[in-house]
């Protein structure tokens, strides 16, 4: 693993390996520590990517955690320094701090029901903990993968989402917000998969990851089903400034988001998604 | 006798009529038939009579709205042990969008005309059908709203510093000295400097000889 | 050869504001010649009458983003006249190094970036760069060090906030002032070099008859203060500025022109100081000026340019003599009880002599301002003198013309939105 | 580190003039002596030339809002109580750099900040400023990323301490458990004592360094009459102080986030920041990416920043905190109630900055005091 | 990462005082870099020579005050990848939106002796009141430092670090002991938008306003404290009514008053 250096807010300068385009405005990158050290993590944490002159963000890693040669961002260009990393090729060099943050408890799911329920952008964070999960497939009852996307040109990964679901092992449910005729699959919003359900409410751990809105709604909506509260998990999203505690940006009641999540148990965090500007 | 009797499981069988009283299961089977619609097919269409509703077995009907230009947009997706259809109670018992079948569907239909009379004349059976009704239509309401949101749309940073209010500023009566000439410089974009007011330029002279 | 051109510089280009020029030859004369000013007027002296005097200072340096020193210190000054203080030396000392300051920032910038260039048949200082760029990374630390000095005593060099009726809100100390002295000294070798450099320009054969008026001051090369005098042998307080000059509102311009009432025209600005306080210019200043060849009197409006570096030399040995001898004032303001009355003030901005006075009530509210900027005094003579150098160059094309004329209304260093200003409020009384 | 050894508690008598060798001292051992003096009509902290620049002779009034100097009588170097900002400005700077960065053949290079220069030397700390040091100190000593320039800083620094004889009308220390008695965290501590007779210091070493000083200072051993003198007077500080935080409501308040208190308080802030520029343990910056006009030489740098900014909960297209009262609730509300959470203690030291320093004069002790009032029917009502 | 292409730089002016155009003539120690890396292609105060447009960044100095403005800003924006505003004037209307409280029409009846000759509008409002804006960069004038990161930040594809937030904050951050507190003299900082470096409580008076409102002005409660500290209503007007006069939050405060 790549050493952290001693002071959290320098970056570790990384190379850009690969750079994959998902979506119009969203891609993926692959990139390697320019030491050829390797670099761990836990599915759910993020990296703070620094592109040079321009500023830093936080990304959530999107990448197997088995794999520990590379470090994989999958980002969506919305900001200046997202845009930024937008226009990076592979052999650009880019500035890595991290991994931050908590993660999807994937081994404390064993024997249960695996559900995910991802919104947008918001499979990428998934990502990582689906990889582990499927990698000890026999730990798990089913493993449900539920997807919510704008419109089905916004679906991001569609390649894997269509491997996965060709697998007898792994139930996926996509849905998008909008289509048109030439789509075949669901149209509605992603709570409906879940109340269509398909797994044992009773024991089954969710992962739900997206926008604040969607998994208040998702929350809502499993626990209508019958998941408990502490047996989903969400990925928040704050400022952030430094990743790690320093900076007071990411408070969110008596939470960092940085470092006590961005993975936060729902029971813990339930009553604060109402507040509101909190 | 023997459809009644299948008729009768597959009501009880499907999540919308779970647990429903025998008794008015009966009344329900009596307006009951099922149904099988192809690929491409339509359930029913925008503006025709609602005179059915029905309870999907399998495959997936989409709710959608024709755009004139452009091609349909799916609203929503109805697919297995879902309810498709709720105008039939709201008078004037018209559809208001196109319910298609995306894949081979089976479903059970209900004739309204028959069910909202037993309804009428069996307040139990009225009160049952429309208890199962208003979680699903308060349901979809929430999920349409939640479509409204555009959750994962775009929403980045760049926004104008601010927003553009042309303001009502008008120009002092009776100004007829044109002597400012900076626009003149922007008058034709393709020619930033060299453009010039000649007319503006005249009547100023003209003012000053009547001037002095 | 009965021939009409016209001759349009729709927008000036290298002077502060917006102005042009239109030019009507007819059989070899000038038929009718316009330098308009069209920058929009924006009224200062209405809307200063109900404010409190103390804001006026601030209010006025908006006139003029490149000498608002001027305005800062004539309102100032014309405030304490009204309320009847006078500011101890130290304050007036710590007065005059401020106005150096913006002196050599202007100067520097005139007579590099925006008057030097024609000279050269260069468009600006950039292409002045690719030529030498030594000689324009000098000028740029010259006009710095100007804006040093601005940016120490009054916080930043355009609109500076340090400044007040009285003196100052805060002195600077004494450790941040003499920080400024080895930049002085460099600047002074620098703009003795900068003499040397204009005075080998080649200067176009304009000789002028022009009434001369500038501040002068019996101890100094008057800056800040001092009497109101003219080559025509006019001496006279401040207060009496308005006795001797009038406006006129012409179509072709938003700002009014100044002209004496006797008739004639008056000229303001470097040449009126120089030729009217020769006798007051350093050694230094003056050696350099012989050495440079100009006279006592200078009548070339486009030597100007040289004068302008004579008075840079003067302004930074003035500047680092006060340097050297600062002392932090006991108390940075002079305090007086406000009282009605009526006052004058009138300091030499970079471009001429530029004239305030103010009526305030019991409360110390503004009843009546009139501003008269240096720019609107000059127009007339520079109407006269776009017509000599027109008919000196009409075998020349309109391309040529054109670029003569530009220079020679840069020989005034325009400050156009000043002139704007220079509106009279009270035509029925006038 | 100050403090981690325990005291030596021999106290002794310090004349004034101890006060001049106390500091050439710290010079010679090659600290940057920072410590009160006058300027700008109040008691600043600022580098020190020597015993000379302390506040001679001045005392300060402070009232929400408002700060005066005021010449006191008694010739005393520490007769004000706290001034505008506390020692936050020299253990986290304003403006930190981060890192320059430059670009190179195949990318960048980061090039870490130059090393830290003299160590401190901090002459008359109080005990809410101390206590102060102890909050920020578990702020920035996370155990996987503690901030080691503070760390640093903090350990490396020589404080010698003066206790309150006097409390301020905005001070409340006594009643968050802060001071005014100086128990830890020095490496000095003083008492001055100051009426016709004499000037004199009575003088407790906390530390080696501290109890090495002091030696070389001299000094007569204090005698025990000199030593209650000073225990005396720090208590009647305590006795005397202007303000008290109701604790107990005050670590409520994240439960009271849709109080009706939050609006009204709102209608007064103006959202300037001061109050947590002037906090000693607000700890939030801000980062800003800086760069050349080509382009290749960049640096980041670290700036104290405030809840009270809209950019503060800026997440991509609008902020989280856009109304006022939702701003003050999470700048009181995390200060007394989820500090707890965080860092197992209040945030809060009792120093009254934010209470001078407030430019309308919002009192946290008064919003804490208004919720109580507020609660209480209810809580009655639910028994 | 790529040599990038020299952007085209144009600045323009309106109704003002060429203050804050000169500030980037006052840039003395980079004024040499810029043109390395930008393209001047039209700025009269500089150079006359004139290129034609499209440019990629557009620095608008002045407010509009006649009807000309608002076809020539017009046309400045058609011709402008990414228009700036610069100053108070451009920003807010400047100074001379103090006309807007005014009748001016009677005002220049009076005033002129050929009123015919003056062309003029009742209003001195912002550019941005006008046509679209891409950024404002407040200040009266503006400040250098500012002025060179916004140019910085275009530059390289970075969101300049310009805040918004008050004055106060710049002024702890530099140790600037406050002066409303400390000496009771009025100071607008809590109000004002921070930027142009704490200069006048640095110089030991009380901030005026010339940065304009800051992000979320409580001017109401503001105004009262002012008035606590002995402010007459009509001097409370003029501290709003100076060089923001016409910013919203400060006209709407100064209407209360006076």
């Amino acid at each position: 693993m790549t050493s952290m250096p001693k002071d959290p807010m320098l970056p570790v300068p990384f190379r850009i390996e690969r750079v994959q385009r998902e979506l119009s405005d969203t891609f993926t990158m692959e990139m390697v520590a320019k030491d050829g050290g390797t670099f761990s993590f836990k599915a759910g944490q993020f990296n703070m990517l620094y592109v040079f002159g321009v500023g830093e963000v936080p990304i959530s890693i999107s990448g197997d955690p088995a794999d520990r040669s590379k470090v994989v961002h999958t980002t969506r260009a919305v900001g200046a320094v997202t845009k930024a990393l937008d226009a990076l090729k592979a052999g650009d060099e880019i500035g890595v701090r991290g991994p931050f943050g908590t993660d999807w408890p994937v081994e404390a799911a064993y024997g249960h029901d695996l559900v995910f329920v991802a919104g947008g952008v918001g499979l990428a964070p998934l990502r990582p903990a689906i990889y582990q999960a499927m990698a000890n497939r026999e730990k798990f009852g089913r493993v449900v993968v539920l997807y919510g996307a704008r419109t089905p040109e916004d679906i991001l990964f569609k390649k894997e989402l269509e491997r996965w679901r060709g697998r007898f092992d792994m139930d996926v449910g996509v849905t998008v917000d909008r289509a048109t005729g030439k789509w075949s699959g669901n149209v509605g919003v992603v709570t409906k998969l879940v109340a269509r359900g398909g797994f044992d409410p009773l024991h089954t751990t969710a992962f739900v990851c997206g926008p604040e809105v969607m998994m208040r709604y998702v929350a809502a909506e499993l626990e209508k089903k019958g998941v408990a509260r502490s047996s989903v998990w969400v990925s928040m999203e704050r400022n952030m400034k430094c990743g790690c505690g320093l900076c007071g940006h990411c408070q969110w009641g008596p939470h960092f988001v940085c470092k006590d999540g961005p993975v936060f148990r729902y029971d813990r965090i339930a009553d604060m998604f109402s507040i509101r500007e909190l | 006798m023997v459809q009644t009797e299948t008729l009768g499981r597959v009501i009880d069988e499907h999540p919308f009529f779970q647990g429903i009283d025998a008794g008015l299961r009966e009344l329900l089977v009596g307006c009951a038939k099922n149904e099988r619609f192809e690929v491409g097919e339509f359930l029913f269409r925008n503006g025709g009579k609602a005179d059915k509703f029905f309870l999907v077995r399998a495959g997936t009907v989409a709710v959608e709205v024709d755009v004139p230009g452009k091609p349909p947009i799916i609203i929503e997706t109805v697919g297995e042990g879902e309810v498709l259809g709720w105008s039939w109670i709201v008078a004037p018992h018209i559809a208001s969008f196109d319910a298609r079948a995306m894949t081979l569907t089976r479903a059970l239909s209900f004739d309204a005309k028959c069910l909202l009379k037993k309804m009428a004349a069996d307040p139990a059976l009225g009160y049952e059908v429309l208890r199962r009704f208003v979680p699903v239509m308060a349901h979809r309401l929430q999920a349409s709203r939640m479509q409204m949101l555009d959750l994962y749309g775009p929403d980045g940073e760049d926004r104008p510093a601010k927003k553009v209010k042309i303001e009502v500023v008008k120009a002092v009566k009776g100004s007829k000295g044109k002597n400012r000439k900076a626009d003149a410089l922007l008058a034709a974009p393709e020619k930033p400097l060299k453009a010039t007011r000649k007319a503006d330029k005249e009547k100023a002279s003209k003012k000053q000889k009547k001037a002095g | 050869m009965a021939e009409t051109r016209t001759i349009k510089v729709e927008a000036l280009a290298r002077v502060e504001g917006e102005g042009s020029l239109s030019v009507k030859i007819k059989d070899g004369k000038v038929k009718e010649l316009h330098f308009g000013i069209f920058e929009p007027p924006r009224f200062f002296e209405a809307f200063l009458r109900g404010r409190d005097f103390r804001e006026v200072p601030d209010i006025t340096a908006r006139i003029c983003g490149i000498c608002p020193i001027a305005y800062l210190m004539g309102a100032s000054q014309a405030m304490e006249d009204a309320l009847g203080i006078t500011v101890t030396r130290p304050i007036r000392d710590l007065r005059r190094l401020i106005y150096c300051g913006e002196w050599i920032e202007s100067h520097a910038l005139h007579v590099y970036m925006l008057h030097a260039p024609d000279f050269l048949g260069l468009a600006d200082a950039l292409e002045l760069a690719k030529v030498d760029r030594g000689l324009v990374e000098k000028a740029l630390r010259l006009k710095k060090i100007g804006n040093d000095i601005l940016e120490t005593i009054g916080g930043r060099a355009i609109h500076p906030v340090g400044l007040r009726v009285g003196g100052f809100y805060k002195a600077p100390s004494r450790k941040a002032i003499r920080a400024l002295e080895d930049d002085l000294k460099w600047a002074v070798e620098t703009s003795l070099a900068t003499v040397k450099v204009v005075g080998g320009f080649d200067f176009p054969d304009v000789v002028q008859d022009y009434n001369f008026m500038a501040l002068r001051h019996p101890d100094e090369y008057a800056i800040h203060e001092g009497r109101l005098v003219t080559s025509a042998g006019l001496d006279i307080a401040v207060s009496q500025f308005l006795d001797h000059v009038d406006e006129e509102h012409v179509p072709w311009s938003n700002a009014l022109h100044g002209v004496a009432k006797d008739g004639s025209h008056h000229h303001v600005g470097p040449l009126a100081r120089y030729n009217l306080n020769h006798d007051k210019l350093s050694d230094t200043a003056r050696a350099a000026a012989a050495a440079a060849g100009l006279g006592p009197v200078v009548r070339n409006p486009f030597q100007s340019i040289v004068v302008r570096a004579v008075e840079l030399v003067q302004v930074c040995e003035d500047a680092l003599k006060l340097v050297q001898g600062y002392v932090e004032p006991d108390r940075p303001y002079v305090d007086a009880p406000i009282r009605a009355g009526e006052g004058h003030g009138c300091t030499e901005a970079p471009r001429g002599i530029c004239y305030h006075r103010y009526k305030i009530d019991k409360d110390g509210a503004v009843l009546d301002a009139r501003i008269v900027p240096p720019t609107a005094q000059n127009q007339k003579v520079i109407e006269l003198d776009l017509a000599k150098v027109v008919e000196q160059n009409l075998a020349k094309d309109d391309e040529a013309i054109k670029w003569r004329c530009e220079q020679a209304i840069r020989n005034y260093d325009p400050c156009i939105s000043c002139a704007t200003h220079f509106l009279k409020l009270d035509l029925d009384r006038g | 580190m100050p403090g981690a050894e325990t005291a030596v508690a021999t106290a002794v008598i310090l004349q004034r003039d101890a006060l001049d060798g106390l500091i050439e001292a710290l010079k010679a051992k090659g600290y940057r002596v920072v410590g009160p003096r006058v300027a700008d009509d109040a008691v600043i902290y600022d580098d020190l030339d020597g015993a000379d620049d302390l506040p001679r002779g001045w005392g300060d009034e402070q009232k929400g809002g408002h700060y005066r100097l005021r010449k006191r009588p008694d010739g005393a170097l520490f007769g004000y109580t706290t001034a505008p900002q506390g020692w936050k400005r020299f253990l986290y700077p304003p403006k930190q750099k981060l890192f320059a960065a430059r670009r190179t053949a195949s990318g960048f290079a980061v090039d870490p900040p130059a090393p830290e220069p003299q160590p401190l030397a901090i002459i008359g700390a109080r005990a809410c400023e101390l206590a102060a040091m102890r909050v920020q100190k578990r702020v920035f000593g996370d155990k996987d990323y503690p901030d080691p320039g503070y760390q640093k800083r903090l350990a490396d620094a020589f404080v010698v301490a003066v206790e309150c004889t006097e409390a301020g009308d905005t001070c409340f220390c006594a009643s968050m458990g802060t001071g005014p008695a100086v128990e830890a965290g020095f490496d000095i501590k003083m008492v001055e004592l100051v009426d016709k007779s004499r000037h004199v210091f009575v003088a407790e070493a906390g530390s080696a360094k501290g109890t090495k000083l002091l030696k070389e200072l001299g000094g007569d051993k204090a005698k025990d009459a000199d030593r209650e003198a000073a225990t005396t007077r720090v208590a009647k500080a305590a006795k005397s102080m202007g303000r008290a935080m109701d604790t107990a409501t005050a670590k409520r308040l994240k439960e009271l986030p849709e109080h009706p208190r939050w609006e009204q308080v709102a209608a007064r802030c103006l959202t300037c920041g001061n109050c947590t520029m002037v906090c000693p343990t607000c700890f939030c910056t801000t980062v800003e990416d800086v760069t050349d006009l080509k382009g290749d030489n960049a640096e980041r740098w670290r700036k104290w920043d405030s809840c009270f900014t809209v950019d503060f909960s800026y997440i991509h297209g609008g902020s989280i905190r856009t109304e006022t009262a939702a701003r003050y609730r999470q700048w009181i509300t995390h200060k007394l109630s989820t500090w707890h959470d965080q860092f197992g203690s209040s945030g809060c030291v009792g120093c009254g900055r934010c209470i001078t320093w407030c430019p309308v004069g919002i009192d946290i002790t008064e919003e804490v005091a208004a919720i109580h009032q507020a609660e209480k029917p209810a809580a009655k009502g639910r028994k | 990462m790529a040599e990038r292409k020299k952007p085209k730089l144009a600045v323009w002016k309106f109704s003002s005082c060429d203050g804050c155009q000169l500030t980037l003539l006052d840039c003395e120690d980079e004024l040499l870099a810029i043109t390395e890396e930008v393209r001047i292609s039209y700025f009269l105060e500089a150079t006359r020579k004139v290129e034609k447009g499209p440019y990629d960044v557009s620095l608008v100095e002045g407010s509009i005050t006649t009807p000309h403005d608002i076809k020539a800003i017009r046309e400045v924006r058609k011709m402008s990848r990414t228009l700036v505003t610069i100053g108070a004037c451009a920003t807010a209307g400047g100074i001379q939106a103090l006309r807007n409280f005014r009748n001016v029409k009677e005002f220049i009846r009076c005033v002129y002796a050929h009123p015919e000759y003056i062309d003029t509008l009742t209003t001195s409002t912002a550019v941005s009141d006008h046509v679209s804006v891409d950024f404002e960069l407040r200040g009266c004038p503006i400040n250098k430092h500012q002025l060179l990161e916004v140019l910085n930040a275009t530059l390289n594809g970075r969101k300049p670090n310009i805040p918004r937030h008050s004055e106060c904050i710049e002024c702890k951050q530099n140790g600037i002991v406050c002066r409303m507190v400390a000496t009771g003299q009025v100071c607008m900082g809590p109000v004002t938008q921070a930027g142009c470096g704490t200069l006048c409580p640095g110089k030991d008076r009380g901030c005026y306003g010339c940065f304009g409102p800051m992000e979320t002005p409580n001017t109401p409660s503001f105004a009262k404290w002012m008035k606590e500290l002995g402010t007459s209503d009509l001097d409370v007007q003029r501290k709003f009514r100076s060089f923001n006069a016409n910013a919203e939050a400060f006209r709407k405060e100064s209407e209360s008053h006076g």
